[in-house]
């Protein structure tokens, strides 16, 4: 079990910076998530972690040690790779020893880990088997078998579900999350699918540019994205954004959109005359709502439970809004749509969240 | 400091035979022969420092050091295309299907083996003479052959022939490197419909980059210290009229046949920095076209 | 149930039966470029094996016949040439054949060893100086090797290595031969980078992840090394020429050397027959070994 | 066994190299180094006088060391570099100029006498090894220009001659003769344009020698011309060999036409024609270089090998018994035969007389009957001399290829050797 502290972590190539100031603290027994899209350094961050990347400067901890110089052997840690990694000259069953085999540890004590990883993964019949003989899904189970056959205090997994198909990915994260709910052990997970993220973190760290825009649970980052990067990376369908003008000061200030009427804004921690606000797919109400449009149904997609229409607005822009699946909405009929102010999330010109003063939340993130 | 021993341990210990190896065995005598090149030496007697004398003589005044290079030059144009292209060929022919190929891989590597002997000298002026295979062959489609081998205007394409009849070793490492490319590759691009050629074009070469790379920037070095095909076929005079006056016959013969081991050195030192100056093209292009799977650097 | 009825459709179209036959057509000349593929290969074989089958011919020719007729039959077979051949210098071929077993296994042992070291330093590990130390290897490939031949002499005569077979066999246990380290270095590098990382990750030392992951995935490269590394140390007589004085030290190809006296006595079907004989093991390992190369397809294949 | 053992220890790495050490202890005491170039005949021959020699002298321990003749000079000059020269070595006529004026071999004038006998041998015989009035080769074989002929061919041809006394003319005819009876299918003789030994005796047929006693180029332009114009009209005839073999330089006797059946004739040093009768199946006769018309004999005797004292020689007087022993013992002298060339003294042809065979005793008749046409022995070229000839091939070259003139290719050649000569004197 093993809590994680980064401190002023940066990392650079020769002149290159692409991380400065990284300050994290990872608790004991959480799973934590790092998304971002790909270039955002979560990869770096987690090979840091590891130890197959160096530091370049600040400390990184590992329950309370600093383990900058430590090697990845001796971080007391496991990693599941993208690609797998499997060793493909050695069967299934030498592939979950080899670590265990590198500690000297008892034949007998490597056997009780081999089988019982074996049994917990189903991959029993699989063990005199060489990796290339595996389905992709197969491979996937002996990586994170051999992480587990370790018992580390740390899994790190770096995408390791990218490379299977969408039905298999489903079903190994249900058995990730299942792993977690077993073991209880400190779990960071890298990935640029925000789905991934939601499902399985206890914490989302959400990374851009080598830095961290938002650290918080899922339900702290969906409901109250800290800028307009969160907001926009975080929540499927993708949150609709309506750009607005501020007119008039103090208690009388308004918002000027495009499509909808204005309306008097709450007391904002902005004096901004600019602003974005977010709305979340399913907080937009056919036919009612404080505040009203008119649109056009362009197009209706059908999920099953649910739909998902894309209604344009006059000025062509075009707003996500959650059906049911029984709505019976169609494509080219002309909608009355509207929403509460209560569901805007309001963000600055430096595309940072605004709370309203009346609001719990009155101090702002960015300060 | 301890960062830098943690950095640098692994990989000094692991070159630590090659670094013995070069800084006792391989520099001193490098470093002999630069400073050799500096002086008349014929290798009974002493050494006697000559400046610049040596690299003096060879561009003003030596007529043979600017043929040897000619004869070179042309040499390396030919046959390091040909013979990569002979052996990639063959390899990739060797590389599927075929129960037989154990055999076919061996019998190709057979003028390999054989190399540059005296046999394969005796052969090869016998093949391409006056009378000789190659112009009986000719003979049956009508054409009248000469003394491929006599005249001084043909003479060294028959090394060139030579050179790329012994294909052996890069198609060696050309077949080492097919078999590292993952069969599934082909395997999608058959589901595909893609084609044969566009197939070669679109991952074998790109997959073999780095192989093709190895052998083009060796075969090249090679083909330019092409020594004993050349010494041997010629009796060691780069005849005839000097045309197979190879680079390394010519400084060969100015050593060990003219006692001038001093100008043999500088020939050598010449020769060193026209290779390094066409090796580090090579290299400098490469990454343009040559790509390592999961490298990061 | 409607798909079975489109496939049914389909069989019954005469344009799916086409295709079908075009199917059959093309199977049938995929097996007519594979016996193109045959024929060209033996064609092939032929022009490849001639100089051998010429070579054996003449080793098997009593010795006046061997230049005045140039056909391949021998008049008479002389065998001769094999067993005198044996015994026709002052020392048995039995020895030079048990001093180029010692030279070229400690040898080929040597290279593959140091080259290995060296290439996985260069093609992995990362420290200071990798960039100018590989250069400097890349230069000493260039060099023609005689200028260099007798500074190293007396680098060894020095040593009092001369007259022992150290000077041909130590430099190989140090990495001397270039072409193997930048030939390994180019393998290892398409070996997928997280193999090491995992590796490291499971308390592998660099020298284990050389030892447990690196060579077994390089089998084809090193079967290729040790096949060009046998080949060439065994029929290399420049260096043993130069280091070796006592005739009972000779190896093979300095044998084979004292059978021909441009300016007197020589003895061509004697040289030949021993030719061919030396040929013999080599084949032996490069048939041996090749199968290290093919197995390269097992290990291959990552994603 | 010594050997393997110290290899094995060699592998362990540097620490080993004490364990060669107790070679070179060895080396220290009564023992001496012989190198020669041979073949599996000599080699036989050599390593049976070693042996005897051991048996009669229980204190010297002799190695015997030989390789062919191409890779001999590689290694003798690598040696010679690294100051390790056997003891005593074997140095040819055309090698042996360049270790005298270096310094490579050491002069034997006070050891004549004196530890080594050559009382026995002919007059003049030791004239070739000895250079400013220093002896530094030991005559151990003697040779002279010889014209080895098919004589079947020669026979069907129905060519009639006197090997002994023909001239340029009667060669010509000669030619003429056998290429017309054979229809072409061989030729009279290999042209020998651009072999400059053949052209020596030429040349000194006029009295013209190549080079003075002190090294100078003496050589008349004229000569030379008038070498190539006579072999550029023997092949305008048709009658010798063809452009395609004459350009192949240095030939080995495999590549001769006269071993290959498609020439009658060419030209090799005397001692060798057992050799080549080794390699046919029609029989060998031999005759002297063709005679110019009305000029003088250029015919002449020149040791095949010498037996030299190097300048590294750590035991003298070891090795000075062992060149005594070498031209002086009669068991010694019959083992080696005439392998090295003809012995240079009569008691040393005496004592071969009964056991020679049939080429040999034709080679040695030759070589007394020619004794009377020896008027002056050739100056030993300089330094550089060796450069020159191949320069007479390469320009001669351009000759036979019909690219230059015999008169511009002589002007140039001439030229070139001038040059040639004063850069390697430096």
């Amino acid at each position: 079990m093993a809590g994680l502290t980064l401190r002023n972590v940066e990392k650079s190539y020769g002149p290159l910076t692409v991380m400065k100031d990284m300050n994290l603290d990872i608790h004991d027994g959480e799973f934590l998530v790092l998304v971002g899209p790909s270039g955002c350094g979560k990869s770096t961050l987690l090979r840091m972690i590891a130890g197959l990347e160096e530091i370049s400067d600040g400390t990184l901890s590992i329950d309370g040690k600093v383990v900058n110089d430590l090697p990845a052997s001796k971080r007391n840690l496991s990693m599941v790779f993208q690609s797998y990694a499997l060793y493909p000259h050695m069967s299934v069953r030498k592939n979950l020893a080899f670590g265990l085999q590198n500690l000297s540890m008892p034949r007998a004590e490597i056997a009780r880990r081999v089988d019982e990883a074996a049994r917990i993964l189903q991959i029993e019949p699989l063990l005199e088997r060489k990796p290339r003989q595996l389905s992709g899904g197969q491979k996937q189970r002996v990586a994170i078998g051999r992480s587990i056959v370790r018992e580390p205090g740390l899994f790190l997994f770096d995408e390791p579900l990218s490379n299977l198909d969408a039905e298999l990915r489903v079903q190994m994260r249900v058995e990730l999350a299942a792993l977690y709910e077993r073991l209880k052990t400190t779990m960071i997970y890298v990935t640029h699918d925000q789905v991934e993220a939601m499902t399985l973190a206890t914490r989302i760290v959400v990374l851009r540019a080598g830095r961290i825009e938002q650290v918080g649970t899922p339900e702290e980052l969906y409901t109250r994205p800290a800028n307009l990067f969160v907001a926009g990376f975080i929540g499927s369908p993708r949150i609709n954004m309506l750009a607005a003008q501020v007119e008039g000061s103090g208690a009388a200030r308004r918002a000027v959109l495009a499509d909808f009427r204005a309306f008097a804004l709450p007391d904002l921690a902005t004096t901004d005359s600019a602003l974005t606000l977010c709305l979340r797919a399913e907080a937009i109400r056919l036919g009612g709502g404080e505040v009203q449009a008119e649109g056009r149904i362009k197009l209706v997609e059908y999920l099953g439970a649910e739909r998902l229409v894309h209604i344009v607005l006059p000025s062509g822009q075009t707003l996500l809004f959650h059906a049911q699946g029984a709505d019976s909405h169609r494509a080219g009929e002309t909608v009355t749509l509207g929403f509460d102010l209560a569901d805007l999330h309001y963000f600055d010109t430096a595309e940072q969240r605004v709370e309203t003063v009346a609001g719990q939340g009155a101090q702002a993130l960015t300060a | 400091m301890r960062k830098f021993f943690r950095r640098n341990t692994a990989g000094y210990v692991f070159l630590t035979p090659w670094l013995i190896g070069f800084f006792f065995l391989a520099l001193g005598p490098i470093l002999v022969s630069l400073y050799l090149s500096f002086t008349r030496y014929d290798m009974v007697s002493a050494p006697v420092w000559d400046g610049l004398g040596n690299y003096q003589y060879m561009f003003e005044y030596d007529r043979r050091f600017w043929k040897a290079l000619e004869v070179t030059f042309t040499f390396v144009a030919f046959s390091v295309p040909l013979r990569l292209a002979a052996a990639l060929g063959v390899a990739m022919l060797l590389d599927k299907g075929l129960r037989t190929i154990g055999l076919y891989r061996a019998i190709f590597y057979l003028p390999s083996l054989l190399g540059a002997s005296i046999a394969i000298a005796l052969l090869w002026r016998e093949m391409f003479g006056l009378n000789g295979v190659i112009n009986q062959v000719l003979s049956m489609v009508g054409i009248t052959g000469k003394g491929w081998i006599t005249d001084p205007d043909t003479s060294i394409y028959t090394i060139v022939v030579l050179a790329m009849w012994q294909f052996g070793s890069p198609m060696l490492i050309f077949l080492a490197g097919l078999r590292g490319i993952p069969r599934d590759l082909y395997e999608a691009a058959e589901i595909d419909g893609t084609s044969r050629f566009r197939q070669f074009r679109r991952i074998t070469l790109p997959m073999l980059a780095p192989v093709i790379f190895f052998n083009l920037v060796l075969q090249t070095i090679e083909a330019f210290k092409t020594f004993t095909s050349a010494f041997i076929i010629s009796n060691g005079t780069g005849a005839p009229a000097d045309s197979l006056l190879f680079y390394t016959v010519y400084l060969f013969n100015e050593a060990f046949k003219f006692f001038r081991m001093g100008y043999a050195s500088a020939l050598a030192w010449v020769l060193l920095l026209i290779i390094a100056a066409f090796t580090a093209l090579a290299f400098a292009t490469s990454k343009y076209w040559v790509h390592y799977e999961n490298e990061r650097d | 149930m409607k798909t079975n009825v489109i496939e049914a459709a389909v069989i019954a179209d005469p344009d799916a039966r086409l295709a079908h036959e075009i199917k059959e057509r093309q199977r049938v000349r995929d097996k007519r470029a594979k016996l193109l593929k045959h024929l060209f290969l033996i064609v092939l074989s032929f022009v490849m094996i001639y100089p051998l089958l010429w070579l054996v011919a003449s080793s098997l020719k009593p010795e006046n016949e061997i230049f005045g007729d140039l056909g391949l039959w021998p008049s008479r077979f002389e065998w001769s040439n094999y067993t005198e051949g044996w015994n026709a210098l002052p020392v048995s071929f039995t020895v030079f054949y048990k001093n180029s077993a010692i030279v070229t296994v400690l040898s080929v042992i040597g290279n593959l060893l140091s080259c290995s070291f060296a290439a996985y330093a260069f093609a992995r590990l990362k420290f200071n100086g990798r960039t100018f130390f590989f250069g400097l290897m890349m230069m000493t490939m260039m060099l023609p090797y005689h200028v260099v031949l007798i500074p190293q002499y007396v680098l060894f005569l020095n040593l009092g290595w001369v007259d022992t077979y150290l000077p041909l066999v130590v430099p190989r246990f140090l990495a001397a031969d270039g072409f193997f380290i930048f030939l390994m270095v180019q393998f290892f590098r398409q070996i997928p980078r997280e193999l090491d990382e995992a590796a490291m990750i499971d308390g592998c030392s660099p020298f284990k992840i050389y030892w447990a992951v690196i060579l077994p995935l390089s089998l084809p490269a090193m079967g290729t090394a040790a096949i060009f590394s046998l080949i060439w140390v065994w029929e290399d007589f420049l260096a043993p020429l130069i280091y070796l004085n006592d005739v009972n030290s000779y190896t093979v190809p300095l044998a084979l050397r004292m059978f021909i006296d441009q300016e007197g006595q020589s003895a061509f079907g004697q040289m030949f027959a021993m030719s061919v004989l030396s040929l013999v093991p080599v084949l032996i390992f490069f048939v041996a070994f090749q199968k290290l190369i093919i197995r390269g397809i097992a290990t291959s294949g990552m994603k | 066994m010594k050997l393997t053992r110290r290899t094995l220890l060699g592998t362990m790495g540097a620490a080993a190299a004490a364990s060669a050490l107790p070679f070179k202890a060895m080396a220290a005491s009564q023992s001496i180094r012989h190198f020669w170039w041979g073949n599996p005949t000599r080699d036989e021959r050599t390593f049976k006088v070693i042996e005897m020699f051991q048996a009669s002298h229980p204190d010297i321990a002799v190695q015997g060391e030989t390789i062919g003749w191409g890779d001999y000079w590689t290694k003798m000059a690598t040696q010679t570099a690294g100051g390790n020269m056997a003891d005593v070595i074997q140095m040819a006529h055309t090698y042996i100029h360049e270790y005298v004026q270096r310094g490579g071999v050491v002069p034997l004038n006070d050891y004549i006498g004196n530890g080594i006998d050559l009382s026995h041998y002919d007059a003049g015989a030791n004239d070739i090894g000895t250079m400013g009035g220093d002896l530094y080769g030991i005559n151990i074989g003697a040779t002279c220009p010889s014209i080895p002929y098919n004589k079947r061919v020669f026979e069907e041809a129905g060519v009639e001659f006197d090997p002994l006394a023909w001239t340029t003319d009667d060669f010509a005819a000669a030619c003429e003769k056998i290429t017309s009876s054979t229809g072409g299918a061989v030729t009279g003789s290999e042209d020998l344009s651009l072999y400059m030994e053949t052209f020596e005796i030429f040349c000194r047929q006029s009295g013209a020698d190549f080079y003075t006693a002190d090294g100078k180029l003496t050589m008349p332009v004229e000569e030379v011309a008038a070498w190539w114009q006579m072999w550029k009209d023997l092949r305008d005839a048709g009658v010798v060999e063809g452009k395609d073999q004459t350009v192949q330089l240095d030939k080995g006797m495999a590549d001769l036409g006269l071993i290959r059946g498609t020439t009658a004739t060419t030209f090799r040093w005397a001692n060798q024609t057992g050799a080549l009768q080794g390699l046919m199946q029609d029989p060998l006769g031999v005759a002297i270089v063709p005679q110019r018309a009305g000029m003088q004999s250029g015919h002449f005797v020149l040791p095949s090998m010498f037996l030299c004292l190097s300048r590294d020689a750590g035991d003298v007087p070891a090795a000075l018994a062992y060149i005594d022993n070498w031209v002086n013992d009669e068991e010694t002298l019959k083992v080696l035969g005439i392998d090295r060339g003809i012995p240079p003294s009569q008691k040393g042809r005496d004592i071969l007389a009964p056991q020679l065979n049939e080429t040999d005793a034709m080679v040695v008749k030759y070589f007394g009957d020619t004794q009377s046409q020896i008027l002056s022995t050739p100056n030993i070229g300089p330094k550089g001399s060796g450069e020159v000839r191949d320069s007479f091939m390469r320009t001669g070259t351009e000759v036979v290829l019909g690219n230059m003139s015999p008169q511009d290719a002589a002007d140039q050649f001439i030229h070139d050797a001038e040059g040639i000569l004063i850069r390697a004197s430096r």
